[in-house]
């Protein structure tokens, strides 16, 4: 049996202006437990709290009561106090008499009733309280970011910078991601390499950042401050540590047919091959699907010409387990497939492009070399149609495209049909929009310019057939302002296709435990709050993997995550919530229905070996909670049908009593 | 094999060598067409009113009578497919409008769209095979370049009719490449030739069909197939040099089964 | 807003929620009879959206529409503009006497060519 | 008078994060509501086990509410989700058995929304006195 | 009226224990009556030419068996699953309750199995034997002289008369034909139910449930009850009760009890069989299913393995708890 002691407040008139408080401690008395009962004009002030610690000394307490405001102003004041008292500080509890009693009720009679009703509950319950300790779990003072792109290059400078080991997973060969295929950047218009490859050489000669390029993480275990991590490096056939990227293999390779995916297709790259001239790690790689030597034994160039001996045709993937306290997802986005939208005859006519291809075709490493030519006859065009929205703002019942706005779209439209009016001033160039969306420092500046200084059409409306007939692409539109239907003969049609989160990402989530939207986007702890984190401790969110992003935006969130890692690894313990659920083996039958809707993962089973009354023994599967990860939200204990999943703090038995104390 | 067949009122008149070179083709096939009994005309057009009933009542008998022979129930003509497999459709789908029809009916079964549509062209994709097609392919069209005409109503609204992609179909043009041909792709295979517009203002039938064969030709083609007969009248009425044919000529052709017909 | 009878009953027939367009225009850029119409598919679905509905009864634009679906399947916001324009003509032919076309008016309208799927087809377009 | 007055007993479970601050705000704003209602504090909504709400029946609640935040909004991201299945079903349950369906509601109340609490409540006990006291869940043996 | 017979069902028993691919089987066994058939293992050909029964009577569900019968058991345990039963078979396995690897299912073909509550209101009490066979039941009583004969169809049990499935969604094996999902009228009585009054309806549960004697014997044969300690039963819960005290606590047992089971009960129908006060109390879990199906969309517990129960799972559009009732009263 507890020794409870209750302490009413006054708080000056606010409570003992409606709650008659000399009754309410005179009420509490004689509730089960209860030893001590007083009150006073302000318990959180240093007397009223020196009055708890000498009535805990005094009177053998190992149970506080206060009858005050709301738990949410002072409960964690009153578990200092009890704390200083020697109590466990979980051993105490709020009734709520101001807030929810009088302040809510004018009448001193039913104000006074309330309370004690109150305060009855809150005895009940803390008649059932336990003492409890937060749990403690080590830091590995390492982060992994998975993605090479702008987001996870930013994160990992960031947090390397802070003196913190990083590794980066980047499943291609490079890093670099989607900006280094980019050619200007808006609204400042620098070259994108120019801004990025930097950074790509200030991350390879990094101490603390490590690059396992052409790789992928394929398990994740473990919990905030401690992931294992299994790493697989995929067979690239060079020895990256030998390969010096001198580019001569490249040159003899005789297999020089295959699509380029750096250049989207619009080009051919050799069977082995560096993506481009900036690539970091500088290594050549095998591509196993077009090499000769690896496919059917015959061929061996690059062996021969290779002066530092750095090819391996025999090498394995090889998977590395690696640990991590913190781990940033970065795996941005890409251009969703064009398939579901052919009347823009995007399949049917090389010069439909995607806006990607278009900064492809205008990137002086591009495939043109800079010169903006149609991939079909590599004629210079004349007429250039932009078409905005393609697969954006989609409704669900449409069954095709994605339902919210890809962000950049209208943006880097503006950027493409600018730079083409600027450099070719010969040609006329449409964009056909919806709405232009340029929320962003300087973006709307920037859009005008487009229209006003370098005369492009924007037409308010959507292109909706493009017909390709001989030469020309017929491109049949509505301008909605002039009410009429535009046919316009153009050579260049180019479709700023909506964006989707990488195909990985789902997986990977599944393997974090993180949650993801319908879209397949990483959803954040908080919308608002925490943007960077994920729900699922430990796990931080960088970059387009969350939502459309623009590079601003996206660096800005990458140094964000970065600083929220940083703040995890600079802790050498982590202390939990002690109110955690937890479960009772013996009851526990492993059914996995708390696991299903736990939404932190913290849920594991193990077989656990019980001893029978017979003497034998059994095997049995049984839940276990992670403390460290555990939120204590208690979803899984009404998921649990026998009630062996229970919360700490807030245990059934517990808020039971509560409601029997206010039901009797 | 044995289906259902709907043959429709343009088929049974100005467009008989739809009818004739499906039926000798089909038996090539293995495949025998029973012609659904009583069939009424399909009304041409499918009013998508969801108040529309009477009008649609047609359809329905034909769609009873194949589910009650647990048959799929096999179209040729483009306009009969949409109006039969949308009103299908909508009996599964339009509840009220289902009650109201098998109300009007006294269906003592209620009929809650349990057949199968099927297009002549799906038969020939899902439940024959292009590639068994092929195989009984004994005048090869090698080197004809044939165009597929689509026009609106095999494919759309897609999400009803199911049939293949709505802007870049294929299915013609596997069935072209299947009989030894080769298949042109030209945007507006899917774009409408004016359809029944060409009774009130030919001008417009006119333009579009122009438009069509225009773009058929620029891509090369020498000959374009349909499988709706107001699509071939359009096309043809609005001034082509190319030949427009119904797919299942050319399909009776390759199979060799053509000249038997004529006989 | 309130909505009126006659456009709660366009609303009814069609299914169509007019409140989804976005105004975006691919309607009336992928219509064929774009050029024969008075009022365009865009415009069809606005009229609607603001219970505009008189305007519409009245014009020749009902007639135009081809039924070839190109809206419906192209709309980016599943909104079916085609589906409006027919509930729409329906509304006006269903009126008594305000058949579009009479079986008077086919015979001028033939030719030996013509399949019948046309007169059935515009029979049941343009008359009740 | 007042004694006869049917006076009935309200249990209402709140979400710590969004609804136990919305009726704290409600408190903040002086808006009255009944003091038949008495709330429990639960970390989310998705905490409150159907036993609880038939153990408040049980022992002669009138009515029990539960309150969390609003869908999407949930501190632990999915938990009103869960909630909201949960209560769902169990209300159309009780309904099933002929419990009178006003009894029971879920409502979601921000930590903004001290208003809609205040309004909530009020709403809520009037809509039980209207149908007086719980005779088809309550247990005569325990009650006083 | 079974289309496979005793002796194919005993041949493979036999044949699968000599040649070693199970060391025993989880049969029905005969018990005093022809309608009284309990479930048991056979470990020995002799055990089973002796005691193994298939019949109209051979209702029980074996798939709860397998959660306890194999913690001792060397080899694998041949089980015969009939349709009904291969969904609770599946959903123990979603739930990890035992171990595949050690059992052997025999899927089996039904044709419905007899109520003997349905028979004894023909026939009355004193029945000493009934002879299943064809279409048509020989009942024997201590009364009457004669046989009587009996239509199967006319005492088939409830569950049976609307069988949901004649499809086996497990086996290692199956025997005779397989069958179809069935789209059956299961529902037909709950909707009943919901288009009575609110007043009705409470009378007409507490006329039912007033005759709970809490033997628990619907919990005991419940395929979805697999609680290593029911909360019932624990007197940490708060709930415990053993026995009734008064009419809440039976209506909180079994609403508590169908919760639980909500989502992972397969409509097998054994809690309504079991019941010696014949309480329907299949009713209150189909509620649950019709509700789910129509809010979340169709599912059915067990009918594969691994499938995510619509209690734990979520969309963000999932309708209101308040909007149940509005969407019912509209549809009224």
């Amino acid at each position: 049996m507890q020794r409870v002691g209750v302490f009413v407040c006054w708080c000056g008139s606010n409570i003992a202006g409606t709650v008659d408080v000399q009754a309410v401690s005179e009420a509490l008395k004689n509730e089960p437990g209860v030893v001590f009962s007083t009150n006073y004009q302000y318990m959180c002030s240093q007397a009223g709290q020196n009055m708890i610690i000498d009535a805990v000394k005094e009177h053998n307490l190992t149970g506080i009561v206060v009858c005050s405001c709301s738990p949410r102003m002072h409960e964690a004041t009153f578990r200092k106090t009890a704390a200083a008292a020697g109590l466990n500080p979980y051993m105490v509890e709020i009734a709520n008499i101001r807030e929810q009693c009088s302040w809510v009720h004018k009448d001193m009679m039913t104000g006074t009733e309330k309370a004690i009703i109150l305060g009855k509950a809150a005895v009940a319950k803390v008649n059932l309280n336990t003492p409890l300790t937060p749990g403690e779990s080590p830091v590995t003072k390492r982060a992994l970011v998975i993605g090479g792109g702008i987001a996870g290059i930013q994160t990992a400078l960031d947090i390397a910078d802070a003196g913190f080991e990083v590794d980066i997973v980047e499943k291609k060969p490079t890093i670099g991601g989607k900006m280094a295929q980019l050619d200007k950047t808006f609204p400042t218009l620098d070259c994108a390499a120019c801004i990025l490859t930097p950074k790509m050489v200030d991350v390879a000669q990094n101490e603390k950042i490590r690059i396992f390029s052409y790789s992928e993480v394929t398990d994740v275990k473990g919990f905030v401050g401690n992931f294992d991590v299994t790493i697989k490096k995929n067979a690239r056939f060079v020895k990256e540590d030998i390969c010096t990227g001198c580019g001569a293999c490249v040159e003899k390779c005789p297999m020089k047919k295959v699509p380029n995916e750096f250049n989207l297709g619009m080009d051919n790259r050799s069977a082995i091959y560096i993506p481009f001239a900036q690539a970091v790690p500088k290594v050549a790689t095998i591509d196993p699907n077009a090499c000769n030597m690896l496919k059917n034994g015959k061929c061996g160039l690059c062996a021969k010409v290779c002066a530092a001996g750095a090819i391996d045709y025999t090498q394995k993937d090889e998977y590395i387990e690696e640990k991590y306290g913190a781990i940033v997802v970065a795996t941005g986005f890409n251009p969703i497939s064009m398939e579901k939208f052919d009347e823009f005859a995007y399949n049917q006519s090389k010069d439909v492009i995607t806006s990607l291809e278009f900064e492809r075709l205008t990137n002086a490493a591009g495939p043109t070399a800079g010169k903006l030519l149609r991939p079909s006859d590599h004629e210079h065009p004349h007429t250039i149609v932009f078409v905005q929205c393609v697969g954006s703002r989609c409704d669900s019942c449409a069954e095709k495209g994605k339902e919210y706005c890809s962000k950049i779209c209208c943006m880097y439209t503006a950027k493409h049909a600018m730079l083409t009016r600027d450099k070719y001033p010969d040609t006329e160039v449409y964009v056909f929009y919806i709405d232009v969306r340029t929320p962003g420092k300087n973006f709307d500046e920037f859009y005008r310019r487009a229209v006003e200084e370098y005369g492009v059409k924007y037409v308010k409306g959507m292109v909706g057939k493009v017909t390709p007939e001989g030469k020309k692409l017929k491109v049949q539109a509505s301008d909605l302002i002039a009410n009429k239907q535009l046919h316009i003969d153009a050579d260049l049609v180019v479709l700023a296709a909506a964006i989707e989160p990488d195909q990985t990402a789902r997986p990977l989530a599944t393997m974090l435990t993180a949650s993801m939207d319908t879209n397949d986007f990483f959803t954040e702890a908080h919308p608002k709050l925490r943007p960077v984190e994920s729900p699922t401790a430990g796990v931080f969110l960088s970059g387009a993997c969350q939502g459309p992003k623009d590079i601003p935006e996206t660096v800005s969130q990458a140094g964000a995550a970065a600083s929220k890692v940083i703040g995890l690894l600079a802790k050498d313990k982590l202390t939990g919530n002690p109110c955690v659920a937890s479960s009772n083996e013996l009851m526990c039958n492993g059914c996995s229905s708390c696991e299903r809707v736990c939404p932190y993962g913290a849920i594991t089973y193990v077989d656990k070996e019980f001893r029978m009354p017979d003497r034998t023994t059994k095997v049995r599967r049984v839940a276990s909670v992670n403390p460290a990860v555990c939120q204590g939200c208690g979803c899984c204990t009404v998921a649990c049908p026998s009630g062996a999943m229970d919360l700490r703090g807030f245990a059934n038995n517990q808020i039971m009593a509560e409601v029997d104390a206010i039901c009797k | 094999m044995k289906v259902s067949y709907f043959p429709g009122c343009t088929l049974k008149n100005k467009a008989k060598d739809l009818d004739t070179y499906a039926y000798k083709s089909a038996e090539a096939l293995g495949v025998t067409l029973e012609e659904i009994e009583n069939w009424q005309c399909c009304g041409g057009v499918f009013t998508t009113a969801k108040n529309e009933v009477a009008t649609k009542l047609s359809s329905v008998r034909a769609l009873k009578e194949a589910a009650e022979k647990e048959q799929p129930l096999v179209t040729v003509c483009s306009a009969c497919h949409n109006v039969i497999k949308q009103t299908n459709h909508a009996m599964q789908n339009e509840k009220e409008f289902a009650d109201k029809v098998n109300r009007y009916m006294a269906n003592e079964t209620p009929y809650a769209g349990e057949a199968e549509v099927v297009h002549y062209l799906e038969m020939l994709r899902d439940m024959v095979g292009f590639d068994a097609v092929k195989e009984k392919v004994v005048n090869a069209l090698t080197g004809k370049k044939i165009a597929a005409y689509y026009g609106c109503l095999l494919l759309r609204p897609s999400k009803v009719m199911q049939m293949d992609d709505a802007e870049n179909p294929t299915i013609m043009e596997d069935l072209i490449a299947a009989l030894g041909a080769t298949p042109v792709v030209y945007a507006k295979r899917n774009e409408c030739c004016g359809g029944y517009i060409a009774m009130e203002s030919p001008e417009l039938a006119k333009k579009n069909s122009n438009e069509v064969v225009e773009n058929a030709k620029a891509a090369g083609a020498e000959m374009i197939i349909t499988a709706c007969p107001l699509c071939r009248y359009n096309l043809m009425k609005n001034g082509t040099d190319i030949p427009v044919v119904y797919f299942t000529e050319l399909l009776a052709e390759a199979l060799g089964v053509k000249e038997d017909t004529n006989a | 807003m309130h909505k009126t009878y006659l456009q709660e009953e366009i609303i009814r027939m069609s299914g169509v929620n007019p409140s989804k367009c976005m105004r975006c225009g691919k309607c009336s850029a992928s219509c064929p009879a774009y050029d024969e119409m008075e009022y365009h598919p865009h415009q069809f679905v606005n009229m609607v959206e603001s219970g505009d509905i008189e305007p519409l009864l009245k014009s020749e634009s009902l007639y135009k529409c081809l039924s070839c679906f190109a809206c419906i399947e192209r709309c980016p916001r599943g909104v079916e503009p085609a589906k409006l324009v027919e509930a729409v003509r329906l509304t006006a032919i269903r009126k008594q006497g305000a058949n579009h076309m009479t079986a008077n008016d086919v015979p001028a309208l033939l030719d030996d060519e013509m399949p019948q799927q046309a007169i059935v087809s515009a029979f049941r377009k343009y008359s009740k | 008078m007042q004694v006869n007055e049917f006076k009935p007993l309200i249990v209402a479970f709140c979400c710590n994060w969004c609804s136990y601050a919305g009726a704290d705000l409600a408190g903040n704003n002086r808006l009255n509501y009944p003091a038949d209602v008495k709330i429990i504090r639960v970390p989310c909504s998705c905490r409150v086990n159907p036993m609880f709400i038939l153990r408040a029946f049980q022992r002669g609640a009138d009515g029990v509410i539960l309150c969390g935040c609003h869908p999407g909004d949930c501190h632990y991201t999915s938990g009103n989700y869960y909630t909201r299945r949960r209560m769902a079903a169990l209300f159309s349950m009780l309904d099933f058995l002929g419990i009178e369906k006003e009894r029971t509601r879920v409502e979601w109340v921000s930590a903004a929304e001290g208003a809609k609490f205040a309004a909530t409540m009020n709403d809520f006990v009037e809509k039980v006195t209207a149908l007086g006291p719980n005779k088809r869940l309550e247990d005569l043996r325990c009650k006083r | 009226m079974q289309t496979i017979t005793r002796d194919q069902l005993l041949d493979k028993a036999v044949s699968l224990l000599a040649d070693g691919t199970v060391t025993a089987v989880l049969g029905w066994s005969k018990g005093e009556f022809d309608y009284d058939v309990t479930p048991a293992v056979f470990k020995t050909e002799a055990e089973l030419k002796e005691n193994f029964v298939w019949n109209d009577f051979c209702g029980a569900n074996f798939s709860k068996y397998l959660v306890a019968k194999m913690d001792r058991l060397e080899g694998k345990m041949l089980v015969f699953l009939k349709p009904c039963d291969t969904y609770s078979f599946n959903q123990l396995l979603t739930e990890h309750r035992f171990d595949r690897e050690k059992v052997y299912a025999v899927g089996i073909p039904c044709e419905g199995m007899v109520d003997i509550a349905k028979v004894k209101a023909i026939c009355g009490e004193g029945i000493s034997s009934v002879d299943c066979g064809g279409d048509k039941l020989l009942v024997t009583t201590l009364y009457e002289e004669q046989p009587v004969e009996v239509a199967t169809a006319e005492v088939l049990a409830e569950r049976c008369v609307n069988c949901k499935s004649k499809k086996h969604v497990a086996y290692d094996e199956l025997l005779g034909e397989e069958g179809e999902v069935i789209d059956s009228n299961r529902f037909d009585e709950v909707e009943k139910l919901e288009a009575m009054t609110p007043d009705e309806r409470f009378a007409f549960w507490q006329n039912e449930l007033s005759r709970c004697i809490r033997c628990n014997a619907c919990r005991d044969a419940c395929p979805a009850c697999t609680c290593e300690k029911c909360v019932f039963d624990n007197p940490n819960s708060g709930v415990e009760n053993k026995a009734p005290a008064n009419s809440f606590e039976e209506k909180m047992f079994h609403i508590i009890r169908a919760y639980h089971v909500a989502g992972r009960c397969t409509d097998c129908g054994e809690c309504s069989r079991v019941c010696p006060q014949n309480i329907p109390l299949h009713l209150l879990n189909r509620k649950f299913i019709k509700d789910m199906n129509e809010f979340y969309g169709e599912y059915q517990a067990g009918a594969e393995v691994g499938s995510r129960a619509p209690l734990v799972d979520y969309t963000t559009e999932d309708l209101e708890p308040g909007e149940v009732f509005d969407r019912r009263d509209t549809n009224a």
